[in-house]
């Protein structure tokens, strides 16, 4: 049977709030002194006589302490005796301290077409210092997310990231889902706002590659300042109706770029005219899925070019 | 054009997953051709009768024959079947399972879109269908050919519902 | 019932080496003509027909092909009759045909004391075109290596990788121990040669770290020509006793290293001298476990200093 026993009231606590702790030096303690001066002692901190001690029924003494205020996010508190001329540590006690999660925020998803699954990420909040769960929820809900139907598998992130990927057979594609970012720890738990969206309205699509046509000119006569390009769309995502936009800008400082709109995502022969022949010209693409809802690729790389 | 039979999202949405379909659908013709010299289903049509590998009608998405609510019960039914019939084919081998597993995902999820639609029309059967029997294979080149021939109906039914849907948009 | 089954004398063989395949048509095969002229097909080769096609006593049709050569490593043989104005596939086989494995070769291993794992390497010898599984078998062997003690766990090497990596608790330090590798397809097994070791004599050392002391003239006269040099064991093999050696060149061309042997692992003050002084020295040490066995670490980084 040990000496000492340190009970705590609340093990894991609010950063900045008290605790109590009471060390209990059972009689049959017997290399004891009768009544030692129980001691205490915060990480190795000085040791420090408890707010009061007293005898209990039984023969045994106890000491109660309260730290006003935990400011360490994990501390060791030690009860001490006096021993010869030395001290005795008879118990020690983990104290943790932290914060509840706050709600996680910026909910966002992209389909990935590669990897047919549907990437979401968050920013997790403010450092809860305290082990804290976060849980990527979703549900199906056919209609207009307003009713739950089937939900599907929680998506736990690898350790400490902020993302989670939902496998493609998690997912009912072209029927809107219901998601939401769950975080929990010992003092709390807390979610995002619901997300509502059809997986194929977040595809996350790439550009076309822009390709100079190199038209012989025997074929079409060579108008000054004109351009032939050619565009494929991006492969994985070629069943998916596009339109896209092109911007071009001669590489002189302080010239802006010019947008072509509304062309489509497969183009074999495209005249470009009206430029001044001198510069070299930067050209760049870029598409949306349309005419269903969708998100716009990245510009693709910029193709440099002479006019004729 | 006429006036649309069914909403015009709906359409654009059926459209896409067809050709979504129509896409890996012919992924996995070429691995199965490329993979086990299976590349004429035409030189199938024997095992085809003797496997009883089935193949699903759309006879009233015709344009000239257009019966709405039919057409959208014979779309989900040879959807239904299809995905049966791929279903079927699991095991097939590692190198077509990634294709297969996929496919029968956007299959699935096409059977969805069209039997929502049906019941916003308020014309979903009370029941979802149950699927017929399915081929048995008991081999690993029956499995394959039974891939070959069910894959090669699923594109010319996906060819006819193309030509369906398009016609309204 | 299929109408066509392909039999197969042997359906892994040798690469180069003949096969006999035999197609059966059922007579129950109703589509088709009485006697179809049954024919073969390799991979997508041409249709030939087969050395022989005989009438078996319950009405069905065989015709067996013999394959003098067979030079795929893996293809396809499909038996095939006239149909219509086209051909119908009955029954296809899968050949295969490699090599059975070579004895691995050139096995070494070493003691990582930072993994605290004995890698081990080896040569798996040439392509098989088989699935050919490498397993590094070992057993502990307190004498001399003779006889067996308890068997070490197999190490399954990571997807086509011809090493391997015991783990600590698998390794009783100090002791020999026999390694080999066996490698193992459907055409046969091989094994390499035994190495017979104690994973400490073959610790992988690294070189200390080899710094420049900045001596204050105030404390030590300058003479010139001289460098004073300082370094510390590799953390990990600090317990180990170590030699070291040191070696110098001056960096001009065609010069040579110096050594100078026999030196402790650890060092706070190391004058060299004789040196000249005009040019920039390169100066590296390794050292090697001793006077237990052991094996040299690698030179460490060059350290180029200027001479006093």
């Amino acid at each position: 049977e040990s000496c000492g026993h340190i009970t705590i009231s609340v093990p894991i606590i609010r950063l900045g709030d008290p605790v109590t702790a009471s060390c209990t030096i059972s009689p049959t303690c017997s290399k004891l002194a009768q009544e030692p001066q129980i001691l205490w002692r915060l990480q190795d901190g000085p040791n420090q006589p408890g707010d009061s001690q007293r005898h209990l029924g039984d023969g045994s003494q106890e000491s109660t302490i309260t730290l006003p205020h935990v400011n360490h996010t994990k501390a060791f508190l030690s009860c001490l005796v006096p021993w010869a001329n030395s001290f005795q540590v008879l118990d020690q006690a983990e104290l943790q301290a932290g914060y509840p999660p706050a709600s996680p925020s910026n909910l966002s998803c992209l389909m990935n077409l590669t990897t047919n699954s549907l990437v979401c990420q968050w920013e997790p909040g403010p450092e809860t210092y305290l082990p804290t769960n976060f849980t990527l929820k979703s549900f199906r809900s056919r209609t207009d997310c307003r009713y739950q139907e089937d939900s599907i598998l929680d998506c736990v992130p690898e350790d400490r990231q902020s993302t989670c990927s939902i496998a493609r057979k998690h997912l009912l594609l072209y029927q809107n889902m219901v998601l939401w970012v769950q975080a929990e720890n010992v003092l709390g738990t807390s979610e995002s706002p619901k997300l509502c969206l059809d997986p194929m309205d977040v595809v996350k699509l790439e550009p076309p590659v822009l390709q100079a046509l190199d038209i012989s000119p025997g074929l079409v006569p060579r108008q000054p300042g004109c351009l032939w390009l050619s565009w494929k769309p991006w492969k994985p995502g070629e069943f998916i109706e596009q339109e896209c936009e092109l911007r071009y800008q001669p590489q002189l400082r302080g010239t802006n770029w010019t947008l072509v709109s509304h062309l489509p995502s497969s183009e074999d022969q495209f005249k470009l005219c009206g430029l001044h022949q001198a510069p070299v010209y930067t050209l760049q693409i870029r598409c949306i899925r349309s005419p269903l809802p969708g998100l716009w690729s990245s510009w693709s790389p910029g193709l440099q070019l002479r006019p004729t | 054009p006429p006036s649309l039979p069914w909403p015009r999202s709906f359409l654009l949405k059926s459209l896409e997953q067809v050709r979504k379909i129509q896409t890996r659908n012919s992924e996995l013709l070429e691995q199965l051709c490329a993979t086990y010299k299976l590349c004429h289903p035409e030189e199938l049509v024997l095992l085809g009768h003797s496997l009883g590998i089935p193949k699903a009608p759309l006879s009233h998405c015709s344009s000239q024959a257009l019966q709405l609510t039919k057409c959208l019960h014979q779309l989900h039914s040879g959807l239904f079947l299809y995905g049966g019939l791929l279903q079927a084919l699991a095991g097939i081998s590692p190198e077509v399972a990634p294709t297969l597993d996929m496919l029968q995902l956007d299959v699935a999820n096409f059977a969805t879109t069209i039997w929502q639609q049906m019941e916003t029309l308020g014309v979903a059967p009370t029941a979802q269908p149950t699927q017929s029997t399915l081929p048995t294979f008991t081999s690993a080149f029956q499995r394959r050919a039974g891939g070959v021939l069910a894959a090669s109906h699923l594109q010319s039914f996906l060819e006819t519902a193309h030509c369906a849907l398009n016609h309204w948009v």
